[in-house]
């Protein structure tokens, strides 16, 4: 007797996800790096992202990573890192930008799966303020990793 | 299993508890079991805070009316049943603070904040230690490092060992004629593990150390006798025990309060005010700045009455049933390891495990979707789990209103859980 | 002298009290003219908590399940419903702490708690200069007293001039580059005197210091908006404004909380916590250390709901109304000074007064016994009142339910003081 | 219309102490002297000890003071000085020790007017607790002076 929101967060994919996680571990080259923490529960990131192209029109070369944490949190930066890896540092905004607004509604906003994809899938946190962050965590790691990276470029190029 | 016969009526308690009778998503009843992190209020502490509110409400100690009178009674009168209620020797060793953690700031700043006329074992300076131990919930940890940082002094710490109590191997070495603040709690509230207080405070004695006991998680659950430990300090927190947040105790000998310089300043702490300088009163009113927390106490007061109506003893025996039913009953479950002694004296409160394989958070979800409220990540106590390789368990803890129906309910959850997860692999 | 019109219905108000309906000693109804040290609560405020605690009571932002979940959204929602009352741009401005005396000690301690990452002007040091005034509080005084002795710096003050105003003429050489801090109140709980706090933060602002603002007295009277006020951080207490006792506020502008250093330490303000070090959350947690004030956080929203459903203009004017009559009336009495300035636009408030040749003790003890509970001493302002020769003055400070009728009962009550004592001249 | 709780409080006798205290003003010699506040409405006593006779059975030669405060508290230093003027240290401690629990007990006891003599006037603010300190505060300055008195003595002696 399982509750019906227990099985809309805990679907088949998020599994697929934990299990098998895609593009983890800590590759080279990288521009930017990143290592967060959730204070409550101690669960980490590290994230590292490589970007190539030009300065004002970066593309995501490669997003690594090494995540400890639940079920969701692990699927979750599985999913964005195949999201994001080889999208413009534009289109990857939008993607992010929908995919948080989206985290943030409280269950009420399905998301748009034009553009995030299988993270619909995630969504079923949204229901559970307490979730959101383990969901949101590699989300808000990619954005810090992006500053540092965009930094990077730019002091290199002058 | 059937259920061990109960030293009081827990049926008859939970009656007093109002927020029991509520359900949860999908119409599940609430189990309750995260008391280690708060405790709820029986109707009594609430009644109590209300009439006050209603009746008797006024500032405290500042005016001279019949309603200042009134409530500076109900004020001091808490003051004079928490001091009952550890076995203090005078009211006037009781401090009211917001929370342990205030109280254990307090300790750590003012221990900083001497000057020359502070006599030395009440002063933190540059080469000395303070001593810790690896189990400490942050609370009795930051403010001892932040300490360190700004005196300069140095922080040690009693490893915890295998068997998940303090290592002691090394005390000679780590208590010393330098040390001159131990700190430690009495009962961790991850492993629950009872220290051997009464046995570090007379070491520390031995070296001229100040023994400051974090008993957040044993004055809630156990008999408590201040005069019995051989500490100087203790701190608790009233929201763990059947009372109000916003309420905490500091109780001190009488004589180490005494010549502790102050930590929080302003109104009702003065003896008098230049706009150069200030004097400072008497403990308790020295480490009270402010307007008090006055319905909290008088709820904190009656926290006391209902937990001493069941009985001390009698509380520990119901919780202490409710541990060992839960080791025994989790035991069963394939990849449960329990963080924490097996059965023993030295072991009661909280029960905090891993499953192999699966997060805290994850089991936390799914025992949440069935009513069970039990809390996941690292209970603040993080050096601790690190020291056991992991990030996080998941904590069960009780109070006088649980059932061993909710323990065996937490069991069977957990039954569910592994094969949830199961069902993914 | 008749009633003047009020802007609501001070009847209706007076049914939401509780209190008001109890008597004292010889079946005296209640005078409650002692709304300046702690104000009574309204059935809303009691009713909210108690909701809360039978409820949604639980730990907040530790746990991961329904309750917790729902206890934290009902205290993130306080905070929220508070940065509205005071205009602040986000929620995270918002710090909860135990009372308005806790905020400025938290402000105090933490520009002393600084290291070499810490902007400058967040760190006091040696050399550096506090400026306060002559009219604080002991709270917005005494921590900056400790603050400068703790490191060195040099604590001044703007005086007190014959108008019970501060005296500006010597400004400029008091508010100089090396002024790390200027704190000062709102609103004088003596006095009366509102201060002119735009146009000093702003000279405050241009030698580059931090503006810390008592608002205790402020905010529970009248409309404030922290957008407009310019200062950096600002203190108000819960039990003032119709709140519970044991929850005050600190408001501070972002950038500034995001770089002050922490002060309290333990659970939920960390980031990484190892046994010898630890990092430290993003405001407001960083500032909230231990177990929040929960349900007390959910009934300082209530009151929030409360004032701003009365309208804030209008306690203002209902109170500016109760001010002057009781300015009029008292200055009719024979031997009558009263201490603050006479009826002008920066004058609201408390109104505190001498009886020449009779000790406020005595005074008061007259109005005690007529049900008339007004305040006596000093009112933790011991400067000011030694600035105009006293000891102590009588208090009388009014409230959201405060009648004309009952300022009248003072005046009266008063000529009646007069009467009392003549007879053993 | 007044209530008969005050009446029993501010009597006759107060205001005569209150208007002409007895012994007031500070007097040479003395061997203790101490300043007391009380901090809640700024009220200060400044009061000096001397003592004469054998350091194990001393008189009370003179107590002198300077008093700020409400007529209750004013009273009690002028009633306190004009009592224990005279009086061995011993004779002393009891009639002290007897007031002191007499103010203490809520106006259960009517206080032992053999010993205390005109204060028992003194006693109806001992059902105002706001009060009790007022009154009290001259005694609590004695038993500081006779602290130093004593310790001066013997040193002298030694
Ligand atoms: C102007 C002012 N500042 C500070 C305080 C201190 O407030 P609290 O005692 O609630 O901390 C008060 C009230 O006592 C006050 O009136
Ligand atoms: C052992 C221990 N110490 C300290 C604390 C801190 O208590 P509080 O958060 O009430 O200040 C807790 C509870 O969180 C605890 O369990």
């Amino acid at each position: 007797m399982t509750s019906a929101s227990l099985t809309s967060l805990y679907t088949d994919i998020i599994f697929e996800h934990d299990k098998r996680p895609l593009h983890a571990g800590l590759r080279e080259p990288f521009e930017g790096e990143v290592h967060h923490v959730n204070p409550t529960c101690g669960d980490e990131i590290t994230l590292r992202l490589h970007l190539t192209g030009p300065v004002d029109d970066p593309v995501i070369e490669d997003v690594s990573y090494d995540a400890q944490g639940c079920a969701m949190s692990r699927a979750s930066a599985s999913m964005m890192a195949d999201l994001l890896r080889g999208q413009s540092v534009e289109r990857a905004a939008e993607i992010s930008d929908s995919f948080e607004l989206s985290m943030a509604s409280r269950g009420k906003d399905a998301g748009d799966e034009e553009l995030i994809g299988d993270a619909v899938a995630l969504l079923g946190a949204s229901k559970f303020p307490g979730r959101v962050k383990c969901v949101v965590m590699p989300w808000k790691a990619y954005r810090a990793a992006l500053v540092e990276s965009l930094a990077a470029l730019g002091a290199a190029e002058a | 299993m059937t259920a061990s016969p109960t030293p009081f009526d827990v049926e008859a308690v939970r009656r007093d508890f109002p927020i029991l009778g509520r359900t949860l998503a999908d119409g599940r009843p609430l189990v309750y079991l995260d008391a280690g992190a708060t405790s709820q209020r029986p109707q009594q502490v609430i009644d109590a805070e209300v009439a006050f509110l209603t009746s008797g409400n006024a500032a405290v100690k500042r005016g001279a009316h019949q309603m200042a009178e009134a409530a500076t009674d109900a004020y001091e009168g808490a003051r004079e049943r928490v001091a009952a209620f550890i076995g203090a020797r005078r009211a006037e060793e009781i401090v009211f603070t917001k929370n342990a953690t205030e109280s254990l700031n307090l300790v750590a700043y003012a221990l900083g904040n001497g000057d020359a006329s502070t006599p030395d074992r009440l002063r933190v300076r540059e080469g000395d230690e303070i001593l810790v131990t690896e189990m400490e919930h942050h609370a009795n940890l930051v403010p001892w490092q932040e300490l360190a940082r700004r005196t300069g002094a140095t922080l040690r710490w009693i490893p915890l060992g295998d068997d998940f109590r303090l290592d002691l191997t090394d005390l000679d070495s780590l208590l010393t004629e330098r040390t001159k603040v131990l700190a430690l709690s009495h009962q961790s509230n991850v492993l629950g593990t009872v220290n051997p207080v009464r046995e570090l405070a007379e070491r520390a004695r031995a070296v001229g150390a100040l023994v400051v006991l974090d008993a957040c998680q044993s004055v809630p659950h156990m008999p408590v006798s201040v005069a019995d430990l051989g500490v100087d300090l203790l701190a608790f927190s009233g929201h763990k025990m059947l009372g109000p947040t916003g309420i905490g105790v500091l109780w001190g000998r009488y004589d180490v309060l005494a010549e502790l310089p102050p930590f929080l300043t302003g109104g009702s702490m003065i003896e008098e005010v230049f706009m150069d300088r200030s004097t400072y009163a008497e403990p308790p009113a020295r480490f009270e700045a402010g307007t008090p927390m006055v319905s909290q106490a008088v709820g904190l007061a009656a926290a006391c009455d209902y937990l001493d109506g069941l009985g001390r003893e009698n509380v520990l025996a119901h919780e202490g049933a409710l541990t060992r039913r839960a080791i025994a009953g989790l035991a069963e479950i394939p990849g449960v390891r329990i963080l924490g002694p097996a059965l023993s004296d030295d072991r009661a409160g909280a029960v905090a495990f891993d499953l192999a394989g699966r997060h805290p958070h994850d089991v936390g979800q799914v025992l949440d979707s069935l009513g069970i409220q039990v809390r996941v990540g690292h209970h603040c106590a993080w050096p601790l789990h690190r020291r056991y390789g992991l990030h996080g368990t998941t904590r069960a803890s009780f109070s006088v209103h649980t059932t061993a129906a909710e323990v065996d309910a937490l069991v069977d959850g957990m039954a569910q859980v592994v094969a949830f997860f199961d069902r993914f692999r």
